[in-house]
């Protein structure tokens, strides 16, 4: 399998706390890595990395082999590595065709009309087969703020992935998402990956989804990676099971106080 | 445009037609006067003058008083003579009254609404020169009689030539003109000249009447500094400290209302007009509020023959002892010039109405009114420039004194109208520049 | 799903109506609706702003530049022609737009307004400065011709009407297509959520900007048509109270359509006419009670008013 | 050299009255997220009111010395007992609105005060002179001051003090700031926002009136006063950063200080000091001297 990303002593400190060190990863072509650790173990800092939401304080970012480490996250998503968050970003006044519409139009490689309507019905349609390739087409018409989270998670992961990317990285796709919802929600979404074709990554504390969905597990401990592996490896490496695996696996607490921000 | 478009398709535009319409109809409504009405007996007049902002308590409001109290004598022949003949050409006067504020823009729609709406015979109004500048064209264009009262830009006049405009009230360059031969005459050594005026036309155009004069007459007066705050800018200690620290003899200012009255108040505080000569060439409307605040030997102006400088006639008797009566204060400069507005407009529709021997046509009134020499409260009024359409009167000033507890104006100077107006056919600035010439003085 | 949408068919009926009410309609209310119009130019390109979440008090700016252009190519360049001067002034708006919104696009909520403010009235404190424009009494503008027509003084406030009701309604038409468009969309995206259009690809700044020079080029339209019919410029333009004023109009309409802002501007005119009538000293007061009233019982406007009827409409 | 130290003191002098007025207008969008158009509006209130009591004071010919304490109080009680109606009776139902719109808000009301004070007062001027002449005149530098311009630096010191340790020194002041920081988790944590509202806008109205008291004894008291100070008021505080009482005070200098160097050595520029500086701080630092950028999280 050939690599399509890869990250080369990647580092980041803010101020005397250093979030992430030295952090060497490879991504291949259609792999599904999962990425755990505790809280503030450097996960989304990675993510926020590589997505160009944050500059890293070393280290370098190359995709397909092309460097680009210090992108903007436009630049990132031009290139083609898209990302989902903890928090669902969607445009909450906007109905969720329109926010599929949006995210259609704006990443299209044409730029964006002044003239020609966004809802034509040839962009309509394929918002619509979009919206249904996640199972949330019955939603189109309603206002974003009154989709139920799980919802929400999808059509950000549905708006992310509307590019055809390489890449996707999920921060969390099933925080803030009914127990009992979650395995659902993870059955769509990976669904919906394979048929793609992109490579995945995401974060999660559920270690049940972890090796139900990933092929290989990345462990984030205190900004440092301390396995890489294939999931079963991974999950019984010794210091993951002291470090994350045996703090975790009982911990199910979604990060709600994020929420008070969308 | 098919017929099988759903009800709801047109509702909202409908609905907006509809809401057009119903405003449209509610401002016909409320503007359109009863129709029989203008024709006979009554003379409707547009007044507009500030009754907000800044300008409506020195200017508007005065201004509006002595309207009111003079439309008053007017409708009922109480007026002195020559006025005592009962309404304009025996029309009584019907006055409808216009906030000047909202900018030239807006003066220019309500001008429209006043001639057009509400079809005004003539209006009288205009304190703000920039208004003034741009009513002039409409006035033109909508050819209504208009008698500009109060601004002051000489522009007006000397830009273009107007059939439908008069102006009762002298332009500004007199004032300036007159405040530097002043400042000369009693101090014929003056070796320095600081100003303070407003940032804004008035107020520049102002200071370089004053300096251009200066310079024409003794052309070794050193300018020091001459500061420029904002209108309206209210604090004045940083201007003062200068003022001080340049030390000029004279310190010019063409500060009104309240500006004017902050100024002196500021001034006082910190003894400025103590040791250098403050010259207000709008200083008169704060002379007996501030009488203890002004420095003796201050140089004030009234923008000319008004409020003390008023020669005693009958018609100023008139007019100080109602208005004091009404409004419990004395009149200030800008309650005579709204009188002479009136006086005038009286004075020229009298004069066509007994030529014609009937109620005279607009245009009569327009012959009668051009070039008209008339009397007013501040005296003898002479439309001679701007083809007969603008005013000139004699200028004075004089120096305020408190000494015997009550204010008075001491060595008062008067200068007669050609002596500080331009001759006609030629502009202020070109007139100061070149000279002064052909002014006779005395 | 597709919703059909008559409102390009109902502004050409509406088109056509202005013109010919514009016919028979009394000259002072063909003055008031022509200003009321070039305003309205200003207010879609506030809306516009304000769709993107972005309120800017300093519209005036462009208005005043517009004016200007009007008069200083009228004045001294000897450039009369209506159509060609709106031109013109649209393009120098847009340059400085572009100029000052390489800037200005890095700014959000309270402090873009206050920045567009300080442009503004940077461009006042110039324009009273300079005595050679007249500072703050201002000029007469030349009367404008059209392509080589020079109408007599009573035709011009009919020419003026019919080329701001031919203006207002092109704007309205592409404003429309323009709200229903990527770009148009695009704005509401940011206001809604910035880092979500990071991560769609599309810079938010960019997005901001576009808008910024489109509204400044509305904008110095709206001024232009104001000089033209009124015949005077004058520092004031550019004043803050003149964008405030933009902004009470904005909210006055509302901005869930582009017909909103001409009928926000349309009432404005009106109302002030109104409230100069019957109180001339406590005008002030009854426009602020309007606007208090507007923002209490009807937040989107009175758009919202028209918008609610309709849906009633639909259920019978 | 002494034209320099003139300078200072001018530009202090301006200053103090600035951050006065800067001050009132600073706290209530701190806590309030409101930027409050008619704080001018209470300026003049303020000083109409002082006058009008000076007014009445000395005809009366009361002790001069108090008539401080008199018109002060006058101003301070009109302007709370302002704030007092406006919150009551208008903004606590617009509470939750957005901020712009919050603005529009008190613009409304701006255009209304304007009117309620021409009805209440008429357009006469108002006088309140005697207590500017009343503390007398210093010569300083070859130049005369007016002692009551070293009263309002006093003033200024004072008023920012009590604000600095009200704000950090009493447990009332503590729940402000912690309004300030976060509303959200404050109301989460108990603390009557509602009710912190209220006293804060009645706090800044008086504060806002308070600064026309101050000023009105060398002013002529007309109508429109208000504007300009107002919206010269916002300048400061955009420049310190909004909601910020020290950004206000360093906001007011550097506005106080440009000012008095170009009235003393270009004054043409006057005019554009305000808004210049006002334009240069928000290129260098887009949220003002004061307050920092917090990054989003996600």
């Amino acid at each position: 399998m050939s690599s399509i990303l890869e990250t080369k002593g990647l580092t980041k400190s803010f101020g005397a706390i250093t979030a992430a060190a030295n952090i060497n990863v490879t991504i291949n072509e259609k792999e599904i890595v999962g990425v755990i650790g505790s809280n503030g173990a450097g996960k989304t800092t990675f993510i926020n990395m590589v997505t160009g939401y944050l500059k890293p304080t070393g280290g370098s970012i190359l995709f397909r082999g092309r460097d680009i480490t210090g992108f903007s996250p436009r630049q990132v998503t031009r290139t083609g590595i898209c990302r989902s968050f903890q928090v669902a970003q969607l445009f909450p006044e906007l109905t969720t065709l329109e926010n599929m519409l949006v995210a259609h139009a704006m990443l299209s490689k044409k730029r964006l009309g002044m003239q020609a309507p966004m809802k034509s019905q040839t962009n309509i349609d394929t918002a619509m087969a979009a919206l249904s390739g996640y199972e949330i087409e019955s939603y189109a018409d309603a206002p974003v703020a009154t989709l139920p989270q799980g919802i929400r998670k999808l059509l950000d992961i549905a708006m992310a992935m509307a590019s055809g990317p390489d890449l996707l990285l999920l921060d969390e796709p099933t925080s803030g998402v009914a127990i009992e919802e979650k395995f659902g929600l993870m059955d769509t979404v990976m669904e919906a990956v394979k048929r793609s074709g992109a490579a995945s990554l995401f974060v999660e504390h559920d270690m049940e989804i972890v090796s139900r969905y990933a092929t290989r597990v990345i462990a984030f401990y205190d900004g440092h990676i301390i396995a890489d592996g294939p999931t079963e490896e991974a999950l019984n490496n010794p210091e993951v099971r002291e470090y994350i695996v045996g703090s975790e696996l009982h911990l199910q607490k979604p990060e709600d106080d994020q929420n008070a921000e969308n | 445009m098919s017929q099988d478009s759903q009800p709801r398709k047109n509702s909202r535009f409908h609905l907006t037609v509809f809401a057009l319409i119903a405003m449209l109809t509610a401002v016909l409504s409320v503007g359109t006067p009863a129709p029989a009405q203008a024709e006979d007996g009554t003379f409707k007049l547009g007044l507009v003058t500030f009754l907000s902002g800044g300008a409506a308590g020195p200017f508007g409001v005065p201004a509006r008083n002595a309207a009111e109290l003079v439309i008053e004598a007017i409708n009922k022949g109480t007026l002195p003579a020559p006025y005592n003949s009962i309404g304009i050409a025996g029309q009584a006067i019907e006055p409808i009254i216009i906030d000047e504020a909202g900018g030239g823009t807006k003066q220019v729609g309500e001008y429209r609404n006043l001639i057009q709406r509400k079809n005004v015979d003539a209006v009288i109004g205009y304190i703000s020169s920039g208004d003034c500048m741009a009513i002039a064209p409409v006035v033109e264009e909508l050819e209504t009689l208009t008698v500009f009262f109060d601004c002051g830009t000489p522009r007006i006049f000397e830009d273009n030539k107007y059939k439908y405009l008069f102006r009762t009230g002298p332009t500004s360059t007199m004032d300036n003109v007159a405040a530097a031969r002043y400042v000369l005459d009693i101090n014929p050594d003056l070796k320095s000249v600081s100003g303070i005026n407003q940032n804004y036309s008035f107020g520049k155009d102002s200071w370089a009447d004053f300096k251009g004069s200066i310079q024409t007459l003794k052309p070794s007066v050193e300018f020091k500094t001459e500061q420029f705050p904002k209108i309206y800018a209210g604090q004045y200690g940083a201007e003062v400290s200068s003022l001080m620290l340049e030390k000029a003899e004279v310190i010019h200012s063409s500060f009104w209302g309240g500006d004017m009255e902050g100024l002196v108040l500021q001034g006082a505080a910190r003894g400025l007009f103590d040791d250098f000569t403050g010259v207000f060439t709008c200083g008169e409307t704060g002379m007996f509020r501030l009488a203890d605040q002004i420095a003796e030997g201050t140089i004030l102006g009234a923008r000319g023959p008004f409020g003390v400088y008023a020669p005693k006639s009958p018609l100023n008797d008139w007019l100080r002892k109602n208005f004091m009566a009404r409004y419990g204060t004395p009149p200030t400069y800008p309650a005579y010039k709204m009188a002479q507005a009136l006086m005038g407009l009286k004075a020229a529709a009298d004069k066509a109405a007994a030529t014609a021997g009937k109620k005279p046509t607009q245009d009569e009134i327009i012959a009668a009114f051009t070039g008209l020499e008339f009397e007013g409260p501040g005296g003898t009024v002479k439309m001679a420039l701007g083809n007969g359409h603008q005013a000139v009167q004699d200028m004075y000033y004089g120096q305020y004194s408190n000494k015997n507890g009550k204010p008075t104006m001491t060595n008062v100077k008067r200068y007669p109208a050609d002596c500080v107006n331009p001759p006609d056919g030629v502009t202020s600035t070109e007139w100061i520049k070149n000279g002064l010439k052909q002014a006779s003085c005395k | 799903m597709l919703k059909t949408d008559n409102t390009s068919r109902n502004l050409c009926i509406a088109f056509v109506l202005l013109l010919l009410v514009g016919l028979i309609l009394p000259n002072w209310l063909a003055f008031l609706t022509t200003i009321a119009l070039a305003k309205a130019m200003v207010v879609v390109g506030l809306v516009m702003l304000m769709r993107a979440g972005l309120v800017s008090f300093g519209q005036g700016l462009y208005y005043c530049l517009g004016g200007y252009t009007v008069g200083i190519a009228g004045q001294h360049l000897g450039i009369t022609d209506a159509v060609g001067i709106l031109f013109v002034s649209a393009f120098i708006a847009g340059c400085l737009a572009a100029l000052l919104g390489l800037l200005l696009c890095r700014y959000r909520e309270i402090f873009f307004a206050m920045l567009t403010l300080a442009f503004s009235m940077i461009l006042y404190g110039v324009l009273v400065k300079t005595s050679e424009l007249g500072s703050t009494d201002g000029f007469n503008v030349a009367k404008v011709t059209l392509l080589g027509w020079q109408p007599s003084p009573g035709q011009l406030s009919l020419v003026v009407y019919s080329l701001a009701c031919l203006v207002a309604f092109l704007t309205a038409f592409f404003m429309h297509r323009y709200y229903q468009s990527g770009m148009g969309f695009a704005g509401e995206a940011v206001r809604e959520n910035e880092i979500r259009v990071e991560y769609l690809g599309v810079s938010p700044q960019r997005v901001v900007f576009i808008k910024y020079v489109l509204a400044a080029m509305l904008a110095a339209v709206g001024g232009s048509i104001t000089a033209m019919i009124a015949g005077h410029v004058d520092p004031e333009m550019a004043y803050w109270t003149t964008s405030g004023e933009f902004v009470f109009v904005a909210l006055l309409g509302g901005t869930g359509h582009v017909v909103a802002a001409f009928i926000g501007a349309f009432l404005f005119e009106v109302i002030r006419t109104i409230a100069f009538d019957l109180a001339p000293y406590t005008w002030q007061m009854i426009l602020g009670t309007t606007l208090l009233l507007v923002i209490f019982f009807l937040p989107k406007g009175l758009w919202s008013l028209l918008k609610a009827k309709k849906v009633g409409g639909n259920n019978v | 050299m002494d034209t320099l130290l003139v300078i200072l003191i001018d530009g202090i002098v301006y200053s103090s009255w600035l951050f006065i007025v800067a001050a009132g207008l600073t706290l209530v969008y701190g806590v309030m997220k409101i930027l409050n158009m008619a704080h001018g509006s209470l300026y003049a209130i303020g000083a109409y009111s002082a006058a009008s009591m000076v007014g009445w004071y000395f005809t009366n010919g009361y002790v001069p010395w108090a008539s401080y304490l008199v018109f002060l109080a006058a101003a301070i009680l009109a302007g709370a007992f302002a704030g007092l109606l406006i919150e009551r009776g208008l903004l606590r139902v617009m509470y939750g609105r957005d901020e712009v719109v919050m603005i529009l808000v008190t613009y409304g009301v701006l255009l209304i005060l304007e009117d309620v004070i021409k009805l209440l007062w008429g357009v006469e001027a108002y006088f309140a002179y005697q207590p500017y002449s009343l503390v007398g005149r210093t010569k300083l530098l070859g130049i005369t001051f007016a002692n009551y311009d070293f009263v309002l630096i006093a003033a200024a010191v004072v008023i920012g003090a009590m604000l600095w340790a009200g704000l950090n020194r009493t447990i009332q002041g503590k729940l402000l700031r912690a309004v300030i920081h976060d509303r959200d988790i404050s109301m989460a944590m108990g603390i009557n926002v509602k009710r912190t509202f209220f006293v804060t806008f009645v706090l800044g109205s008086a504060l806002g009136a308070l600064a026309g008291g101050l000023t009105a004894p060398a002013l002529s008291v007309v109508p429109g006063i208000g504007i300009e100070v107002g919206i010269l008021a916002f300048a400061v505080v955009v420049i310190g950063g909004l909601g910020s009482v020290g950004g206000a005070a360093v906001g007011a200098l550097m506005v106080g200080i440009a000012r008095a160097i170009a009235v003393h050595t270009y004054p043409q520029v006057e005019l554009f000091v305000i808004y210049g500086v006002m334009a240069m701080v928000l290129v260098v630092r887009p949220q003002g001297l004061f307050v920092s950028t917090v990054a989003r999280k996600i």
